[in-house]
């Protein structure tokens, strides 16, 4: 399998305190990454980087062999990197199919367009069905996406992430704050679609479960540096990590 | 052109600066704590001054005495506005704040056309402000001088106020986090309420002051309104230090303005504003606020 | 606030009925009224595009100008200048507003950077700049005197046909084609894919950057298409009133522009319209009866904002719903179960985290 | 939206109630049932009271005339709007007082608003009596230049302003000039008259600061300091109404008086300035230097007329008239001696019928200047004093100069 995403010696300040400090790993073509770690471990500002939302002040991110160091955030999205939120950011006031047919016109090239009714472009609302038929919302395309309930706006920020074709996607705590159900749901899902091998999907996550039972294989970041990378039986099996959750265990 | 003019033509913009600096003192502080922009505070600054020069210019009482009085007037006045108008909109959109107290300018300047008339008035200056005294060999008007006093007081008396009182630092915590101040036993409405009566006043305290040297007429405070709003901007919204340094530097400049560039002194506050905002997005002294 | 996307049944045979109607009434207008009716209908229609086209920026990209009267003078001067020099309508008004549109680009690739109240200002301040110039530059705008004696010149096709405007009913006619058109460009603007963008980035600036949407790009394109629509109603005032003077693009006359449109409802696209049209008869029925009409207009949009803040569109549209619609066959998609039975959690957790956009 | 075309179905009918505009019906000698009058002035704002003195002085010559039998017969009837100092608005009142059945129109404050209707009168067809617009392009480009015959104008026009150039070139003492003008056309206009006007008498004075001030000015003092920053000898003053006030008052405080000679306020001789300025110059602050002109002064001429005019305003308003109020009042009664020679209400009969009139009004004898629409007369100007006869302050040691020394003819020589 071949790398596609790879990250070398990067590093971010916030002050004087380096949230993640030379950080290098790679990730896999169609293998199903995780990136855990203990809160504090730098996880969301490596996202963050990836994506675009900041900038590193030093070390370079390569996405299929192109320099992305610098790109903005919709660039990166075009050459197919993109992520999904934590903290949610849907479209609010716009329906459901809506909110995944934006990235959908996007990556089209069709928002550009101002003069025919978005409604008339069949092949992109097919798409969009496609995509409520899988993250199964297909029922509340008309509904807005503020009156969805919390696991289903979770399903629908995956599908935005998803409707972009993304080569590679990551998902930032994609199950926080949800029942067990609705994060069998979700999990299912990614895995599904994973499984697809169109994407690549990276998940970052502290809850260690959700990880291994899902996850090919997994980095380990603390105090913003790379504790290791291994499968996860092998990382179940490294002292160093045990000792870290322990501790974080012990300590929360 | 001799230094000494430039100093005095400053000085002058100084004292023109205070009045600003007072009616921006209340925007920008009930801004900071309330979230609300408040349109109707030139219409307070317009009470202010027709309350003034009732108990000054028509029941003769002494200016001291009449522009405490018309402080608490507007202050109960304003109370009011914020229990049954400003409350219900405060966690709307900028625009609807904005709307609703354009509403009241409208409103407040025709009553107080009804009431007052039509005609502009003006009462007489007291004795003991008659008169200047010589600077640079100039004479300047003692009530310029006491303007200048009473609005740099206003400034040291805020400051105190909210960094060094019990009830400054539950106000700025609330501006902070209303919902944390509320767990912690604030009582944020009856704070809201108080802080509108202090904007307001503070606002009134602006047209009171001018009542010996400027008319009073309706709709005056519309014309200071935009400038009021420019100064806060500039100086960044819910900071007082921003709409001191606000207020001086478009008095000062613009008082400059007359002196060396007449023919544009129109167009430079809102040229200031904007570069301003260009170079520093959230004003001279602002944070962004989330 | 925020204007939703008009819903699945655009067009349903209701709507063809009531859009009919204002057509039929607009073009029998003039035979049956006096011309200084003609007159307010013209205003009317004048303040529906300037209204509209402020909406495109304000409910449907969520940027609340308060310049847009520069461009609206913008807009009235240039068309007065070349009518003064050149007597050609069409001239005139294609030329305002392309001069309105590029002082657009300008002020809106300075302003776009900024949200939320900090765009609010400074397009405050920008607007007012122009003002101070349309004021002070005497040589070319004639001061506060303004440009005066501006002819209503023939409508020339560049030769192939020409039509006389003289008469105020004839020039109703021709704002009439004119807004008919505006209208309709707008509105295929607001139900193209770019409209959904601007909706897009109005609800979530984050998002729309990361399913690729080039924020600043689209809300420059809202802001040019805002000043455009406002150069258009500034350019129809000049030959209208053949005189035009710098309060027009004075900031009160900005805030027309958001009064008329929350007075409709920014939620609905003819919310801003209908606006229009209450705007100017509401003012005309009070200036009749008092002279304290500040007083009236006043109470007017303080009932308004405390009592109907979807604005007349959305006050009507709740009516309509509880009368009409439920008269007729189903309209809307049946609510789904799950809407009001939500993980609870998840609500609040939601709203929170929508407490952070504007 | 369902909304939004119910709101428009709403709005439709609002607009169908609006289509019935009754019109009048015949009647009276002149073949109509009454002859309508409607006026506009600022009601609303700082200068509110402007619009209000035209009201009070159309309503006074209209009770007046009613009372003696009308015009031949005739009922006059009058409705007054506040055009708020907005040529939008005052433009849409023209429009409105048209249907509403006009026969006249009388009023106005700013020439922007003045300029702005010259258009529609045209084409309204409906002749205006100017009552306070001073702008000279009124005159001399929209009538004279540009035919617009509906303009008439019975209040000085600018030209007034530059009287004070005729007395001040009797002070040889005084050669350096400053100017704090409004900053717009008036204030501009009225500072170029006079320099003109002064140069041409008194080659030697020199023309030494300029601060400009605009509309709703508060704080003078900084326009103040700068032209006294240039030591001059006489400053010329254009802010009016509550701003003449305000500047006076700032610079008693600045000391000023003990620093020039004289001061010139354009328009100080107008009722509320001096109102504004009584206690002031009671106690002679002035130092006697406070000279201003005016478009009328209540206190001259001292003829029957203008004194029963006063008493009459005074009983009916328990105020005294202003140039507005006087003009606005004259106005009527111009219209009525003009109908009542041309026995009819046809704008050409009308214009046929002013040429070369001659009429007394209080402000004196007025003369219409056929060319340019504008009647003639002269009033003077004079030193701010206090007269216990008055209850307000008054321009004595009044100055009466011929309209010919200062006045501008046609052919319109360019303002440079």
């Amino acid at each position: 399998m071949n790398t596609i995403l790879q990250a070398e010696g990067l590093t971010k300040y916030f002050g004087r305190m380096a949230a993640v400090d030379g950080v290098t790993l790679s990730v896999r073509e169609g293998q199903l990454t995780a990136i855990i770690g203990p809160n504090g471990a730098g996880k969301t500002t490596f996202i963050n980087l990836m994506s675009g939302f900041l900038t590193p002040d030093r070390g370079r991110i390569v996405f299929r062999d192109q320099d992305v160091t610098k790109l903005p955030p919709a660039a990166r999205v075009h050459l197919g990197l993109t992520r999904s939120f934590q903290i949610m950011t849907l479209f609010p006031d716009l329906t459901a199919e809506e909110n995944v047919l934006l990235p959908i016109l996007a990556r089209r090239g069709a928002v550009g367009r101002a003069f025919t009714p978005y409604k008339a472009d069949r092949e992109a609302r097919e798409e969009a069905g496609e995509v409520l038929q899988r993250i199964g919302l297909w029922s509340y395309r008309d509904t807005p996406a503020r009156l969805l309930s919390h696991g289903d706006q979770r399903l629908l920020e995956l599908g935005i992430a998803v409707a972009t074709r993304p080569v590679l996607c990551f998902l930032d705590e994609p199950t926080s704050g949800m029942n067990p159900q609705e994060r069998r749901a979700v999990l299912d899902l990614v895995q599904e679609l994973s499984a697809s091998r169109t994407t690549t999907f990276v998940i970052v996550e502290h809850d260690m479960d959700v990880v291994f039972s899902l996850a090919d294989y997994i980095y380990v970041l603390h105090r913003g540096q790379l504790l290791a990378g291994d499968t996860p039986e092998a990382i179940r099996q490294n002292p160093r990590v045990r000792e870290v959750y322990l501790g974080e265990e012990v300590s929360g | 052109m001799s230094f000494q003019v430039l100093l005095y033509q400053g000085l002058v913009g100084l004292s023109s600066a205070m009045y600003l600096w007072l009616l921006s003192a209340g925007l920008t502080i009930v801004f900071g704590v309330l979230g609300v922009l408040n349109f109707a505070h030139g219409a307070f600054f317009m009470i202010g001054a027709y309350l003034a020069y009732t108990f000054y210019g028509i029941l003769g009482f002494n200016l001291a005495v009449s522009i405490a009085l018309s402080l608490v007037g507007t202050a109960v006045i304003g109370v009011l506005v914020e229990r049954f108008l400003v409350k219900p909109i405060m966690h709307l959109d900028h625009a609807f704040q904005l709307l609703l107290t354009f509403g009241l300018v409208l409103i407040f300047d025709d009553l107080a056309k009804a009431i007052w008339g039509g005609v502009f008035m003006i009462p007489p200056m007291p004795r003991v402000f008659q008169g200047a005294v010589w600077i640079l060999g100039t004479p300047f008007p003692i009530y310029n001088l006491f303007v200048i006093g009473a609005g740099v007081a206003v400034w040291l008396l805020l400051w105190l106020l909210f960094e060094k009182t019990w009830w400054g630092r539950i106000v700025r915590a609330t501006a902070a986090d209303p919902q944390m101040a509320a767990a912690l036993g604030v009582d944020v409405k009856r704070l809201y309420t108080g802080v509108f009566a202090l904007g307001v006043m503070l606002a009134a305290l602006g047209g009171a002051l001018g009542t010996p040297v400027r008319v009073v007429a309706p709709g005056m405070g519309s014309f200071m309104i935009v400038q009021a709003f420019i100064v806060t901007v500039l100086g960044g919204l819910g900071s007082l230090t921003g709409a001191f340094v606000g207020a001086l530097l478009v008095g000062v400049l613009s008082s400059y303005g007359t002196l060396l560039f007449p023919t544009v002194e129109l167009a430079l506050i809102y040229l200031i504003m904007a570069v301003v905002l260009l170079v520093r997005p959230h004003g001279l002294f602002g944070r962004a606020r989330a | 606030m925020k204007a939703g996307p008009a819903p699945q049944a655009a067009a349903t045979g209701a709507a063809r009925i009531v859009y009919g109607l204002a057509l039929v009434i607009l073009l029998v207008l003039p035979f049956v009224s006096s011309t200084y009716t003609q007159y307010l209908v013209i205003h009317m229609m004048m303040l529906a595009i300037y209204a509209l086209g402020f909406n495109l920026l304000f409910g449907y990209t969520g940027l609340l100008s308060f310049g847009q009267a520069a461009f609206y003078g913008i807009g009235a001067y240039v068309c007065a200048g070349i009518l003064l020099r050149y007597p050609s309508l069409l001239a005139g008004i294609l030329g305002g507003v392309a001069a309105a549109a590029a002082v657009a680009l300008i002020i809106g690739l300075l302003s776009v950077r900024h949200t939320r109240i900090y765009f609010t200002m400074l397009t405050l301040a920008f607007g007012m700049l122009v003002y101070s110039v349309l004021w002070k530059w005497r040589a070319v705008t004639g001061g506060d005197d303004g440009l005066v004696g501006i002819p209503r010149a023939p409508l020339d096709f560049f030769g192939l046909a020409v039509i006389p405007v003289r008469t105020v009913t004839s020039f109703y006619f021709f704002v009439l084609a004119v807004t008919l058109v505006a209208l309709f460009v707008l509105h295929r603007i607001v139900h193209s894919p770019f409209g959904l963008s601007l909706q897009g980035i109005r609800d979530s600036e984050v998002r729309s950057q990361f399913v690729g949407v080039h924020v600043r790009k689209h809300r420059l394109l809202a802001f040019i298409i805002a000043g455009a629509y406002a150069g258009l109603a500034g350019a129809l005032l000049a030959p209208l009133e053949s005189a035009v003077t710098p309060v027009i693009s004075h900031w009160s006359h900005s805030g027309d522009a958001v009064l008329v449109t929350l007075l409709g409802g920014v939620r609905a696209f003819f919310g801003p319209a209908i606006g229009a049209v209450l705007f100017v008869v509401i003012r005309e029925l009070v200036v009749r009866i008092t002279e304290y009409w500040q007083l009236v207009m006043g109470i007017i949009v303080v009932v308004l904002v405390l009592g109907f803040r979807g604005g007349m569109a959305q006050a009507v549209m709740d009516g309509w719903q509880r009368w009409v619609v439920h008269g007729l066959a189903q309209r809307q998609p049946p609510v789904p179960a799950q809407v009001q039975a939500p993980a609870p959690v998840g609500q609040a957790q939601a709203r929170v985290e929508r407490g952070e956009e504007p | 939206m369902h909304g939004a075309r119910g709101a428009l179905l709403v709005v439709l009918v609002a607009v169908i109630v609006f289509l019935a505009v009754p019109s009048a019906l015949a009647q009276c000698e002149l073949g109509v049932d009454r002859i309508r009058f409607g006026g506009q002035g600022v009601l609303t704002g700082p200068l509110a009271d402007y619009g209000r003195q035209i009201q009070m002085g159309m309503q006074l010559a209209i009770e007046e005339i009613n009372a003696a039998g009308g015009i031949l017969g005739c009922q006059l009837e009058m409705r007054f709007l506040d055009s708020e100092l907005a040529p939008a608005v005052g433009v849409r009142n023209a429009r409105q007082l048209a249907d509403w059945g006009a026969h006249f129109f009388v009023g106005t404050d700013s020439s922007g608003v003045a300029m702005a209707l010259g258009p529609v009168l045209q084409e309204l067809d409906i002749i205006q009596f100017f009552t306070h617009a001073a702008t000279h392009r009124l005159t001399e480009e929209l009538v004279y230049e540009q035919g617009i015959k509906q303009i008439v104008r019975v209040a000085a026009p600018i030209y007034q302003d530059a009287v004070g150039a005729l007395v001040v070139k009797d002070m040889p003492e005084v050669k350096r000039w400053a100017t704090i003008g409004a900053d717009y056309e008036y204030g501009y206009v009225a500072w170029q008259m006079f320099k003109d006007l002064l140069k041409r008498h008194r080659p030697d004075v020199e023309f030494v600061a300029e601060a400009w001030a605009p509309f709703f000015t508060m704080d003078f003092t900084p326009h103040i300091a700068s032209v006294m920053a240039a030591n001059p000898d006489g400053i010329f003053v254009t802010p009016w109404g509550g701003e003449a006030v305000m500047v006076l008052r700032q610079a008693l405080q600045m000391g000023v008086f003990d620093r020039i000679q004289v001061w010139w306020q354009s328009m100080g001789g107008s009722v509320d300035a001096l109102e504004g300025l009584t206690r002031e110059i009671q106690a002679d602050q002035f130092k006697g230097k406070l000279w201003a002109s005016a478009r009328y002064i209540h206190n001259w001429p001292d003829t029957e007329m203008n004194r029963r005019f006063v008493e009459a305003f005074q009983n009916r308003w328990a105020r005294l008239p202003n140039y507005s109020a006087e003009s606005a009042y004259s106005s009527i009664y111009i219209a009525k001696a003009a109908v009542e020679k041309a026995r009819s209400l046809e704008t050409d009969a009308i214009i046929a019928a002013l040429q070369d009139m001659v009429i007394e009004t209080p402000a004196g004898v007025r003369v219409f200047r056929n060319e340019d629409h504008q009647f003639e007369y002269a009033v003077p100007a004079g030193r701010a004093m206090y007269d216990p006869g008055y209850p307000i302050a008054i321009l004595g040691d009044l100055r009466v100069f011929d309209t010919s020394e200062y006045w501008r003819y046609p052919p319109f020589p360019p303002l440079d």
